[in-house]
């Protein structure tokens, strides 16, 4: 076993937190956390220029084979994510880098990947999902809005929820019914569509903290051509599992935990309570030690992940349980930092808050990892499944 | 013994709840969190009326004179609702004048207070963040018989709209409980300034600076450097009643989790049929259970005039911990709609961590209960 | 609401605690808790010396009706179990007296009482319980055990498991399956049986700590005679479903909880740790408050239904609730005392032993109450189901 | 980075699969927790002729020289089958002669540790259970070159069998990490007598009660006065070995777990497809996994010689808890079989309480944690 980098990673590491430090010292006054690129407009050009930023080196095509645009490898790309994670940094569309590129690459006409590939690593266009709908959350196969083929063009009618983004988006990609008297599994088209066409109404859903991040999408008698169908008509299901297949490695929510861990460290070093330091705190000790440790454990399980995929393994199950690990980690990391900060806890982002109001920001947007990309419910049902092999209940 | 609610408590309970379903739907609280004052002053006129702002003041004082039990349940009530501002601030901080203020105090604030006049709020935190004696600094300095204050107070619960508060303070150097006084100050006073802090519950906390604030010495609270007992005393019962709100709060997110598991439907079913779902309703209520006698134990001796100090830290430090559990469960079970503001859910998960420290925090509570079990 | 005790409760259980009192003093010396009166014949004569203490004071018929020698209130017995439960003590037969006597009382014969009921009132049989198969665990509708009626006799044949104390016990209930033939529900039979029969082989199953409390029960050819059917023969399920309804407060687990923490605290204030006593230790404090804030919430709970029992009404779903928070904060209370007696934790009941070697008792025996009598996970099941209403999967 | 177990440790688990598969059933382990000596000399003989007691000496005293690394991954498959008596602590114990000992030293122990003549104890904690180095009381006076030891040690594992034990005493006034001492000091030594502790895995834990021990100057290991730094290590390394054992008695733990659910029926299908025990299931997968690459990256660390002060203490305070929470659910998941001691769950569940405090509690790795981290 050998948990080194190489060489080259060590010196492409350095490159890349040197970037990233530097775009650290420009983030808006406004910025909390992942939320923050969909909830203004500060946010969300920030995120175009971390992309474009990233996009100029040649950093959103990682991985990516050379006839493509390819560039580095895939621990590069893990490097990124991890500097990302640890300086709270956006410009990695996850829609589009993380998946729907691996996603055109691998079930994408040459056409498509012509067309968008370099789009995507230029940072020229960002994508929103339409995925699920009112009635169809966790149950994809429930899904109701429907491509109806009408020359080389689908017309697409429905509602989409939970959506991430598409008030800033250029471009979406989705999935649709689009033979209601086919058998299930083979009746849905995966679409991409431009988020200017005629047709599409998008509302914000606000987060229970007031920030905008999720919409609801409207579709009505949206033209879709025929020529942005990813896969076979009438076969997206298996678009969609093959788009499933690109779990991240999710190293940069964790990294997001390990920069968290170091503020609280140096907070409690640096404030006091009743004359002493907090960090004096027997109790605060025990628990941010606690966290340190947890912490360090789901980082090096990411690793693992990031490991496998570099070998083309998928590591399916590794990255379910980093996904459930990290996201509840730091809905803990909420609760442990919001309490050692007392009354001050409560404090959002202003004049009078400690930590920025991250320890708030935190208590709330935890649910953003723990509920989205596979409820940790319908996640720990995969492991008992696919993972564990245990029987599953008609 | 008979632990079932009274009639008397059953039709208190009834008319707080009709009334706030009425009165305070949840577009209104949305609304009041985002209003200036927080409150509204229409609505606190009809609580007067009803009552609300006299149930613990005696009769002689134009109030309602209930027990402390009877306030109890009816908060528990005003809790499943959520009712914005600062009442059962006003309720507890009155507590301190029935039981310290003279004569001439009670003629002068309790009738106001019980014909909704008078909002009473508490300045007892400052800077420091501390629950103990230790972290009373803000000074009030004798000048003849009267008072002048300058320091510092924080987490002052609409300290903006009110129109008196309770400011814990020091009269002796050093920094124990002796030498600490309660004052009756004039929210108006010159040279007091407030501003209110954002926080996750948007109910309108506020930091109150004291500037040369002059207090006269009929405005001390009990006896001048013995007012930590007097807060103490604000402690256990608000401690109680806070918690009563808490457990409503607890008590509406189980009811609302359990109906919407029944209507979801995923995978053909309804998602209150999956096993892992069902077991964390079932000790969500286990939970609700557990808080609630320890809850009505508490408020039950408080009531009898019994030492109760133990069984309000206990309630407290466990009601908090059972709240923020539980809304954070309900949030979870509830999925992506239980994560919007357009959902009650994270209503009452965002009470869940502002209540967590009024009144002291978990390890502050479990400090006193340490002490109270005999640790030495 | 009034949590307050009558004058006359209050001398009671004045009465009640004095004979408690006495009696603890005479506990042998290897008595440890629950498992105490089966793992050796000092603790069945332990617990045979109790009951004849209690029932010569007519405290082993409290409730029942007066022609069957019933004495005081159901609060009454309720304070009983407070007592024994403060002072560790055995001398109720949990199947004898909370089982078997309420579900003759409801649903047995005239003859059944008359036979049955004073000999468990002056402690002179105590009762097992023959009930889980091999293949019937929580599932009590999959038993296999037949009882074939051969004239005025029922031949039994079968394998029961987990039964408690039947190497000690004079007398069983248990449930058969009396007609192959008839439909679920209306298949078994409810019937008494003397441990002495001929057939009847006892074959402990040790615990994991090595305590026998368990056995294997092996019925070969034992005749039954029909006298002893409780109820209807083949309608041995309702008279299962009536003794079920008897579910207790379980307020003797959770005073057991209540002298458990103040143990700990002398404990604490009494050994030194570094000079200081454990007690000024921050997490320590903390954690026993915790505990202590837990204990007296279960309390309460406890209360309330011995106050609906009181009443006649089930409180079911609480006595549930009780059951599984009681049980699983005597985990967590053997969890956090043996974390605090550091590497004593670990050492059991010897000379070497702090708090007796309780800690390490209960950081094993801990499992009996979770498991039995309905699982937690059975009876969060019961919760879920009859108390929320929540549909049943099938 | 490669985070695949290399061909060779491929085959060292195998081989330690194999071996104890076939030399030491469950049936082997149960007889030993009876055994008044808690181990099998011929199983030992065994073991060292495959090598296991010299894998971490030096092939220049016989031994075989093998990387930590690889000895982490050894043990955990040690751990998964369980293997009773002082192995782990004699491998452990080894470290200090092979770092510190004199080349006499050396010469006189090493060999005879890796043939299997000689079982190395450590006599390091005392009655007041602490773990820290005010918690070294046994005092070694100077009687010329030489010292007498007088004083009681706890919790000696197999000190009974033992051939020699390292004994950490305080060579100087104080209560510091100056002026402790590391002796080794033969088991058979008049004035030492040692009792056997009942405990929870029945892991023969010793009394062990010095008299008046004399031991020589020559059995000094390391400085005189500079012993806890010898301390720390065997605890940083014994930490990562312990929590290697750790898991994979986890390891054994979840997958009996999941197989019995797939096997055990109840209301007609396996309760392995009732959710809120697959969830379960999934939890303890997690716990293991989180587990798993913890371990392996202290154990890298500390094979390639980098400070690991850090992940030791990380490893030992997350696994000791993850090892005792998977094991009571799997005991809970078993339901009644799971209780008994006829069934192997209850082994592990037992071992991960007896793990829990060798090498340090979970706490005292977490304050070492606090203090690696930077907190003041």
């Amino acid at each position: 076993m050998d948990f080194r980098l190489t060489d080259e990673q060590v010196a492409r590491r350095k490159e890349i937190y040197k970037v990233c430090e530097e775009l650290d010292k420009k983030k808006p006054k406004s910025w909390l956390g992942f939320e923050s690129p969909f909830d203004n407009e500060e946010g969300w050009a920030f995120h175009r220029y971390c992309a474009k930023e990233f996009a100029k080196r040649g950093w959103l095509a990682l991985s990516w084979p050379k006839e493509y645009g390819g560039t580095g490898t895939m621990m590069d790309k893990v490097l990124l994510a991890e500097a990302r994670g640890y300086y709270d940094l956006p410009g990695s569309d996850i829609f589009g880098i993380s998946m729907l590129a691996p996603t055109l690459i691998a079930a994408g006409s040459e056409e498509l990947k012509k067309e968008f590939l370099p789009k995507i690593a230029n940072a020229e266009i960002m994508f929103c999902e339409l995925w699920s709908e009112p009635n169809a959350g966790s149950d994809l196969a429930a899904l109701t809005a429907s491509a109806i083929k009408k020359g080389d063009e689908f017309i697409v009618n429905g509602q989409k929820t939970w959506n991430t983004g598409a008030h800033y988006a250029d471009w979406a990609f989705g999935v649709y019914k689009s033979d209601p008297n086919a058998k299930k599994h083979h009746n849905l088209t995966f679409i991409l569509c431009d988020m200017k066409s005629k047709g599409i109404t998008v509302k914000g859903i606000p987060y229970m903290n007031g920030a905008h991040v999720y919409n609801e999408v409207y579709l009505d008698d949206v033209h879709m051509p025929a020529k942005y169908v990813v896969g076979q008509e009438n076969e997206g299901w298996a678009v969609v599992n093959v788009l499933a297949g690109f779990e991240r490695s999710n190293i940069d929510m964790v990294m997001g935990l390990v920069r968290g861990v170091e503020d609280l460290v140096k907070f409690c070093n640096e404030n006091k309570r009743d004359g002493k330091p907090l960090a004096h705190d027997p109790m605060i000790r025990n628990k941010i030690a606690d966290l340190a440790a947890s912490v360090e454990a789901v980082r090096t399980l990411a690793y693992r992940v990031a490991d496998q995929q570099n070998r083309n393994e998928m590591g399916l199950m590794d990255a379910a349980a980093v996904k459930i690990f990290a996201s509840e980690l730091l809905e803990k990391f909420g609760q442990i930092s919001t309490d050692i900060l007392g009354p001050y806890g409560q404090v959002k982002q202003s004049k009078f808050a400690k930590l920025n109001g991250t320890a708030e920001y935190n208590y709330q947007a935890c649910f953003v990892p723990i509920v989205s990309m596979g409820t940790n419910e319908i996640q720990r049902n995969i492991i008992a499944w696919y993972g564990l092999g245990l029987p599953r209940m008609k | 013994m008979d632990l079932r609610f009274t009639e008397q408590q059953e039709i208190l309970k009834k008319s707080a709840r009709d009334f706030l379903t009425k009165e305070c739907p949840k577009a209104k609280v949305r609304e009041l969190e985002k209003d200036p004052k927080g409150y509204d002053p229409a609505l606190w006129q009809k609580m007067a009326e009803l009552g609300w702002l006299g149930f613990n003041i005696p009769e002689d004082y134009e109030g309602m004179g209930y027990s402390f039990e009877d306030l109890n349940m009816h908060i528990e009530e005003v809790g499943k609702n959520i009712l914005p501002g600062p009442y059962i601030s006003t309720v507890v901080n009155t507590f301190a004048i029935v039981a310290e203020g003279t004569e001439e105090q009670k003629k002068e604030f309790l009738p106001k207070i019980s014909n909704g006049q008078l909002i009473l709020t508490l300045a007892w935190l400052e800077e420091n963040g501390q629950f103990d004696a230790s972290g009373i600094t803000l000074k009030a300095a004798h000048k003849g018989n009267d008072f002048v204050l300058n320091g510092t107070k924080m987490f002052v619960d609409s300290a903006h709209v009110s129109n008196y508060m309770i400011v814990i303070a020091r009269t002796k150097d050093g920094a124990g409980e002796d030498g600490i006084t309660a004052f009756l100050v004039d929210s108006k006073s010159a040279g007091l300034k407030t501003e209110v802090i954002p926080t996750i519950a948007a109910d309108h906390l506020c930091e109150v600076v004291f500037k040369d604030v002059a207090v006269s010495a009929k405005n001390v609270l009990g006896k001048v450097d013995k007012g930590w007992a007097i807060l103490q005393m604000l402690v256990r019962k608000g401690s109680i009643l806070k918690s009563a709100e808490s457990l409503g709060g607890l008590q509406a997110v189980v009811d609302m989790t359990i109906a919407y598991s029944k209507e979801r439907v995923q995978y053909d079913r309804p998602i209150g049929a999956f096993q892992a779902l069902q077991h964390k309703m079932s000790d969500m209520w286990i939970s609700m259970g557990t808080s609630k006698y320890l809850l009505y134990e508490a408020a039950w001796m408080e009531s009898e005039g019994m030492p109760s100090a133990k069984e309000a830290s206990m309630t407290k430090a466990y009601i908090n911990e059972a709240y923020k559990l539980v809304s954070a469960l309900g949030v979870k079970l509830h999925g992506g709609i239980g994560t919007s503001s357009d959902h009650d859910v994270p209503l009452y998960y965002r009470r869940a961590k502002a209540a967590d420290t009024v009144y002291g925090s978990t390890d502050f509570h479990r400090e006193m209960v340490a002490q109270q079990i005999g640790l030495k």
